[in-house]
């Protein structure tokens, strides 16, 4: 459901560009099940239609979503000079969610901890709850039985929000391109701010990404919510 | 005519084009600041008695106003000093560097987070009850800020000197629990429920071996205030409660600490348990009011371990309070005296030190920022010169500091315990409180209670 | 390679036995029928001169013809690691009993092998899908669960299947064409 | 909308309802759903109950309710979902629901060839990649027929060791860090990124080392590595002694864990638990005693043993596995013999057809692999046996009875990895 309009094009896909299969050997395309997550209102996604996305892309610019007192708070009325301050605030005081899925996870620690310390840049204290987080670290390899929680726990994070997709298996799929329960990347089922590649990648891999990330908080200047959106693949897929 | 029009329009653009940025900033502001300094002597003058007459008409009115206003402005600094304090001790503890990229030694921190807080979105979940979810914070802090009111920070520098000072204290303090309840139960979360269930049965179990405990300090001092508890331990290091009262003092220590839901009695928020306790689900500014309550409470539990057994202001040792400077007496002069003497201290120093950083930093150093250098540092010696001889001349500003020592010694230990120990179990908590605390507190109420009627004989 | 345990295994299973010991470097095998599970591992487990008291692991195995059951045990009172093989079950309805009945540490296990195999266990009274979700219809590690190959030449190119829709077409008619065949040893 | 699942949504516990319950009107999720006009809401499970366990479990008495644990929680290891019934704060009863981090690798090996399922199966035991790949490589080695030379087994000894120290130190750090303890934690990761880092200078890779072969080990020692592993041996056993006093000696610890999660010898036994929560359990079972399978045998180390069963128990069995490593890695350097490292194989793997079962002592017990050769270039069948998997499988019976604070404090004690678990 999560990715159910790249669903669509993909089952319209291997007839147009592929080598021909037998009907219904391989056929049906990752659906990750987003079973768990709904919108608190779904009136706000996508004119009343349950969101198949769970970005908010097309719910920024829609009416609901400009006139979301809820969701903009007092950042629609104040300038954007006070934007551009607060963006400098946020970058510099981004709380990362203590969700930990595989091996990343450790090298995750790793990073706060005391030989490598996040901690100097703000990047601490690891929030327990996802209403105080600010970044969500996706930590390892992100399965389909997994996808849905995962998503809930981004919906649960507040506005502004960012993603780091942490390893090769959350960029990719990575070392399991092949297998039968893994999400070929993270941007599949949710918006992706900074990918950091590598399995696992070192701690200052992930501290180097959290800095291009708080460079990308002040880049936007208070447009928060025009994230890129996977998935990377090509939109014809 | 063109000519003429052009010169008329031509001008004014031609003249400010030529002046540089400070002749235009001084085109500016020099007229404003001279009508504000015009208008405000006039106010003064035409205003100020009348004004001043209602003022001392009510006096206590005003005093109480402008004490509740100091209190609750005073408190968020604290709060920030005190996160920063955690943050910096704690990972100084843990081998690590802690922050130290915002602000000197990273002592913006804290304030940054503040802010990051309180600009997040800020909701409550779906079936919440909104009302109790959004009063429950405000209820938490404003529980926490109204017991500063009865703190003695100085001789004379107490928001209210209550006769019933302490029991004011237990009772507005034990409406914390009121706001946490609240909160874990109007958050349609079972993390947030267990955790303002829990914060319930601690606070009220650890209510009464903490107000036990004072009691002795009561009888001592014959009094509820906390102003006169300080002036009866005033003198020497000796006449301190603590030396009395040790079963006392380390009862509430021990309660206190519970009581401000601090680590190892942090049951409340464990993180390893339940989720975040009740502020599991929220978010932004209502979670940033709890962020601060917390730490508020922090410092008012020191404030009052310091008030009851470390005798409050009162230096360790005799010190001549309020030394008397005959060949100076500050109140002479008036405010416009005080304010020349300022105004060219500052003027004269910032040129001074200014001349002295760009002779020596050389060209890097462009005539505004050696004049911003000069003149923080001619700010600081200025501010320690009168702070010393505020120190020296003035009894509150020595009380304050030794308040604040005294103080903040017992914070550090709260932040120290929090890097060193272990969470203790639910039942564990109880039983400590209801089997050790308790029957102890009482046994130094018996005792005080003896030994006060035998040497009163 | 301990000859004695072979010696002993043949006294004391020799009716259950299908085929002759097999020994090779520090590993002991037999090979039983999947009914006879039960009376098996309890002489092992009880006997005393046996004791085979902890169970290592419990395999599913699809050779694409069958499916077999494969326990591992440890006794103090040898130097071998001892296999058992429960063969000859069917592919399209494997049942073989539980070994819970010993081992409650079976009983994930047995609900591996039934999450991967499709193998039922009759007597473990917890038999779910352990890994995959509740409503998965497939049995991955079976044979004819075929992975997709490199995502650039995989049909959906990169985009994985979850599931078997259904059989394909090839193996309609016949159901392990394509597999690839156990050894047979 | 397919169907949703999990006892991740509150549930009533106002009245009894039947396995897969009906609550109540007044449950908040009906008022929820009328409120935003959806239909989200669906009893627990949203299925009939499949096993008599099930139903059982997803009946609940009078004051009873389900606290969802994870898969998202701060102490859960990873990606475990303990669905706890609660009545107040006291465990009646667990179901773990495993499986949010199955990553097919079995099937990924069986498609892989020899060389490849090395590297596969090191996300596993993410926190000790090299005994996954060591059981790996034994069972390829029965099966091929291999001897490994001795330098390369005590190349394998000696890294082993160094990761089982690590993996310990981290294991005291979460216990203490799921009782609340923060420095603890912080501590062990010092050691252990010391170790990671040696170990990178030998293997190349911080955590998932794709370092053993089958016949050898992929390098040879080098010198960064052994000036690193000099420099932290001078100083190793002051270090983790210092570590473990930190908890040994702190009063709330010991009473957190004394007499919690107690887990007795015939129980354990009857689960196949192995590793040192066996040996705290009081059964001296230890793969490299039990069935030695490298240079074990030369090598001079006790066992130790414990009876309590209990979390104290399986913690001081780590600090003394500790010590014994060190001891381990002494004797490692002192006799480390001279030759190669790698046995001469040809470079297209083909064994005869055949099975070979080979295992190792984990950190967590005893890492099995049993592989299947039909002839070709990779292996036929592959199954990876994991301690942790039998280790998570007592929760269910060492939980209920205690309190929701011991839920961590125990499975914690058990030490389990996800990726071990999941597969």
């Amino acid at each position: 459901m999560a990715v159910g309009d790249r669903g669509s094009r993909v089952r319209a896909a291997p007839a147009r560009r592929l080598a021909p299969v037998p009907p219904g050997e391989l056929a049906t395309p990752i659906m990750v099940p987003n079973t768990l997550w709904q919108p608190a209102d779904p009136l706000a996604y996508e004119g009343g239609r349950p969101a198949d996305v769970t970005h908010l892309r097309g719910f920024g610019f829609t009416d609901a979503g400009r006139n979301d007192a809820a969701r903009w708070g007092a950042l629609q009325v104040v300038p954007t000079k006070a934007d551009h301050i607060l963006d400098l605030i946020r970058a510099n005081s981004l709380w990362p969610l203590l969700s930990g899925l595989a091996c990343c996870a450790i090298e995750m620690m790793s990073s706060a901890t005391s030989k490598n310390d996040m901690d100097r840049w703000g990047m601490f204290p690891f929030r327990a709850s996802p209403r105080q987080a600010d970044v969500l670290i996706v930590a390892g390899t992100l399965t389909t039985k997994m996808a849905g929680p995962l998503i809930r726990l981004w919906e649960q994070m507040p506005e502004p929000k960012w993603c780091v997709a942490l390893g090769d298996c959350t960029v990719s799929g990575g070392r399991y391109k092949r297998s039968y329960s893994v999400v070929q990347g993270i941007d599949r089922v949710m918006p992706v701010d900074v990918y950091i590649p590598g399995c696992p990648p070192r701690p200052e891999g992930l501290i180097y990404g959290m800095m291009q990330l708080g460079q990308l908080v002040k880049d936007r200047r208070g447009r928060w919510n025009e994230r890129a959106i996977g998935p990377n693949a090509p939109d014809d897929i | 005519m063109s000519s003429v029009g052009g010169f008329v329009r031509g001008f004014p653009g031609q003249f400010w084009r030529r002046l540089s940025l400070q002749e235009r900033l001084a085109l500016i502001f020099a007229p404003l600041a001279i009508g504000a300094g015009v208008v405000t002597v006039l106010a003064i003058v035409l205003l100020g008695p009348p004004f001043l007459d209602f003022l001392r008409a009510n006096l206590p009115l005003v005093r109480f106003a402008v004490a509740a206003t100091a209190i609750l402005l005073m408190t968020v600094p604290t709060a920030f000093v005190i996160i920063y304090l955690e943050l910096k001790v704690i990972a100084r503890m843990n081998l690590r560097v802690g922050p130290n990229r915002i602000g000197p030694w990273g002592s913006a921190m804290s304030v940054v987070h503040g802010l990051k807080v309180l600009s997040k979105e800020d909701f409550a979940p779906t079936g919440a009850d909104t009302t109790v979810f959004t009063l429950a914070p405000v209820v938490t802090y404003m529980a926490s800020v109204m017991t500063l009111l009865v703190i003695p920070f100085a001789p004379g520098l107490i928001g209210q000197d209550l006769n019933i000072g302490l029991l004011y204290f237990f009772a507005v303090g034990g409406l914390t629990v009121l706001g946490l309840l609240m909160a874990g139960w109007s958050s349609f979360n079972k993390y947030s429920l267990l955790g303002g269930l829990r914060s319930a049965a601690q606070i009220i179990s650890y209510e009464i071996p903490l107000t036990l405990s004072v009691v002795g300090v009561i009888l001592l001092a014959g009094t509820m205030s906390t102003n006169r508890i300080v002036l009866a331990q005033s003198g020497s290091l000796f006449d301190w409660f603590v030396f009395k009262q040790p079963l006392a003092a380390l009862v509430f220590f021990i309660a206190a600490t519970a009581e401000a839901n601090r680590t190892p009695f942090d049951m409340t928020e464990a993180d390893s348990e339940i989720v975040a306790g009740f502020a599991t689900e929220y978010s932004g500014m209502r979670f940033g009011f709890f962020f601060f309550a917390e730490y508020v409470n922090v410092f008012i539990v020191s404030a009052l371990a310091a008030t009851l057994f470390f005798g409050g202001w009162t230096a360790p040792f005799n010190w001549p309070l309020a030394y008397n400077l005959n060949w100076f007496n500050p109140w002479s002069l008036g405010f416009f005296g005080w304010a020349a003497i300022v105004l060219t201290v500052l003027v004269i120093g910032s040129e001074f030190f200014a001349v002295i950083v760009k002779l020596l930093g050389g060209r890097e150093w462009s005539a505004w920022d050696a004049m911003g250098l000069g003149f923080l540092i001619d700010l600081v010696l200025v501010v320690g010169v009168l702070g010393l001889a505020g120190f020296i001349a003035f009894d509150w500003v020595q009380g304050i500091f030794w308040f604040l020592v005294k103080t903040y010694a017992f914070v550090f230990t709260f932040v120290w315990m929090r890097a060193t120990l272990p969470r203790v179990r639910v039942d564990q908590l109880m039983g400590f409180a209801w089997k050790w605390l308790l029957p102890a507190s009482l046994l130094n109420l018996f005792v005080t209670a003896t030994a006060v009627v035998l040497l009163n004989r | 390679m301990d000859r004695t345990l072979e010696t002993r295994l043949e006294a004391r299973l020799a009716d259950h036995l299908r085929g002759p010991v097999y020994q090779r470097h520090d590993e002991t095998e037999i090979r039983i029928e999947a009914g006879s599970v039960p009376e098996v591992l309890r002489i092992l487990h009880d006997a005393v001169d046996l004791r085979f008291e902890i169970l290592a692991d419990l395999a599913g195995v699809d050779t694409g013809e069958v499916m077999q059951v494969v326990y591992h045990l440890w006794s103090p009172l040898t130097s071998d690691w001892l296999r058992i093989i429960a063969d000859g079950l069917s592919r399209d309805d494997p049942r073989v009993p539980s070994a819970t009945f010993l081992w409650i540490g079976a009983e994930w296990l047995e609900r591996e092998a039934y999450d991967m195999f499709g193998i039922v266990f009759e007597g473990n009274r917890d038999l779910r899908r352990i890994f995959m979700p509740p409503d998965y219809t497939s049995f991955p590690l079976r044979k004819d669960f075929l992975l997709p190959d490199d995502a650039a030449r995989s049909p959906g190119a990169g985009v994985r299947h979850v599931e078997r829709a259904c059989a394909p077409a090839a193996l309609a008619d016949d159901p392990t064409a394509g597999v690839r065949r156990a050894p047979a040893s | 909308m397919p169907p949703r699942r999990g006892a991740d949504r509150p549930t009533s516990t106002r009245e009894k309802p039947q396995a897969g319950g009906q609550p109540s009107t007044d449950d908040p999720r009906i008022i929820l759903d009328r409120q935003i006009g959806a239909d989200l809401f669906e009893p627990i499970p949203p299925y009939p109950p499949r096993t008599e366990r099930e139903g059982e479990f997803y009946t609940l008495a009078d004051g009873e309710m389900f606290l969802n644990v994870g898969p998202h929680h701060p102490a859960t290891h990873g990606v475990l979902r303990l669905v706890v019934k609660l009545s107040g704060e006291q465990i009646v009863d667990v179901d773990p629901v495993l499986g949010y981090l199955h990553r097919g690798v079995e099937k990924i090996c069986e498609n892989s060839d020899y060389y490849h399922v090395i590297d596969q199966v090191d996300p596993l035991e993410y926190i000790s990649s090299l005994f996954q790949e060591w059981a790996a490589v034994l069972s390829f080695e029965k099966l091929m027929d291999v001897t490994v030379p001795r330098r390369a087994e005590y190349i394998r000894v000696l890294s082993g060791e160094l990761l089982r120290i690590a993996s310990h130190t981290l294991y005291m750090g979460f216990l203490a860090l799921d009782l609340g303890g923060l420095t603890p934690i912080l501590y062990g990761f010092i050691e252990r990124d010391e170790i990671v880092e040696m170990l990178a200078a030998l293997t190349g890779a911080r955590m998932l080392f794709n370092y053993f072969r089958i016949g050898g080990v992929n390098g040879d020692l080098n010198h960064e590595f052994m000036s690193r592993l000099g420099d932290w041996m001078s100083r190793a056993a002051r270090q983790t002694e210092a570590s473990a006093g930190l908890l040994n000696e702190n009063e709330i610890f010991v009473r957190r864990t004394r007499g919690v999660g107690i887990l007795d010898r015939a129980t354990a036994l009857r689960f196949g638990v192995t590793g040192g929560n066996l040996r705290a359990a009081g059964v001296p079972f230890d793969v490299r005693r039990a069935h030695p399978y490298s240079v074990y045998p030369e090598l001079d180390f006790n066992v130790p043993t414990r009876t309590e069963g209990d979390s104290l128990a399986r913690y001081l069995i780590r600090v003394d596995e500790v010590r014994e490593s060190i001891k381990i890695i002494d004797q490692c350097l002192h006799n480390m013999p001279d030759g190669p490292v790698m046995a001469r194989l040809p470079r297209l793997l083909r064994p005869h057809p055949g099975r070979a079962w080979g295992a190792c002592e984990g950190p967590r017990g005893m890492m099995g692999v049993y592989s299947i050769s039909d002839g070709s270039d990779g292996p036929f069948r592959f199954r990876i046996h994991d301690p942790s998997f039998i280790n998570m499988e007592t929760v269910p019976t060492l939980l209920p009875g205690n309190l929701l604070a011991d839920t961590m404090a125990i499975v914690a004690s058990l030490d389990p990895v996800m990726g071990g678990i999941d597969k």
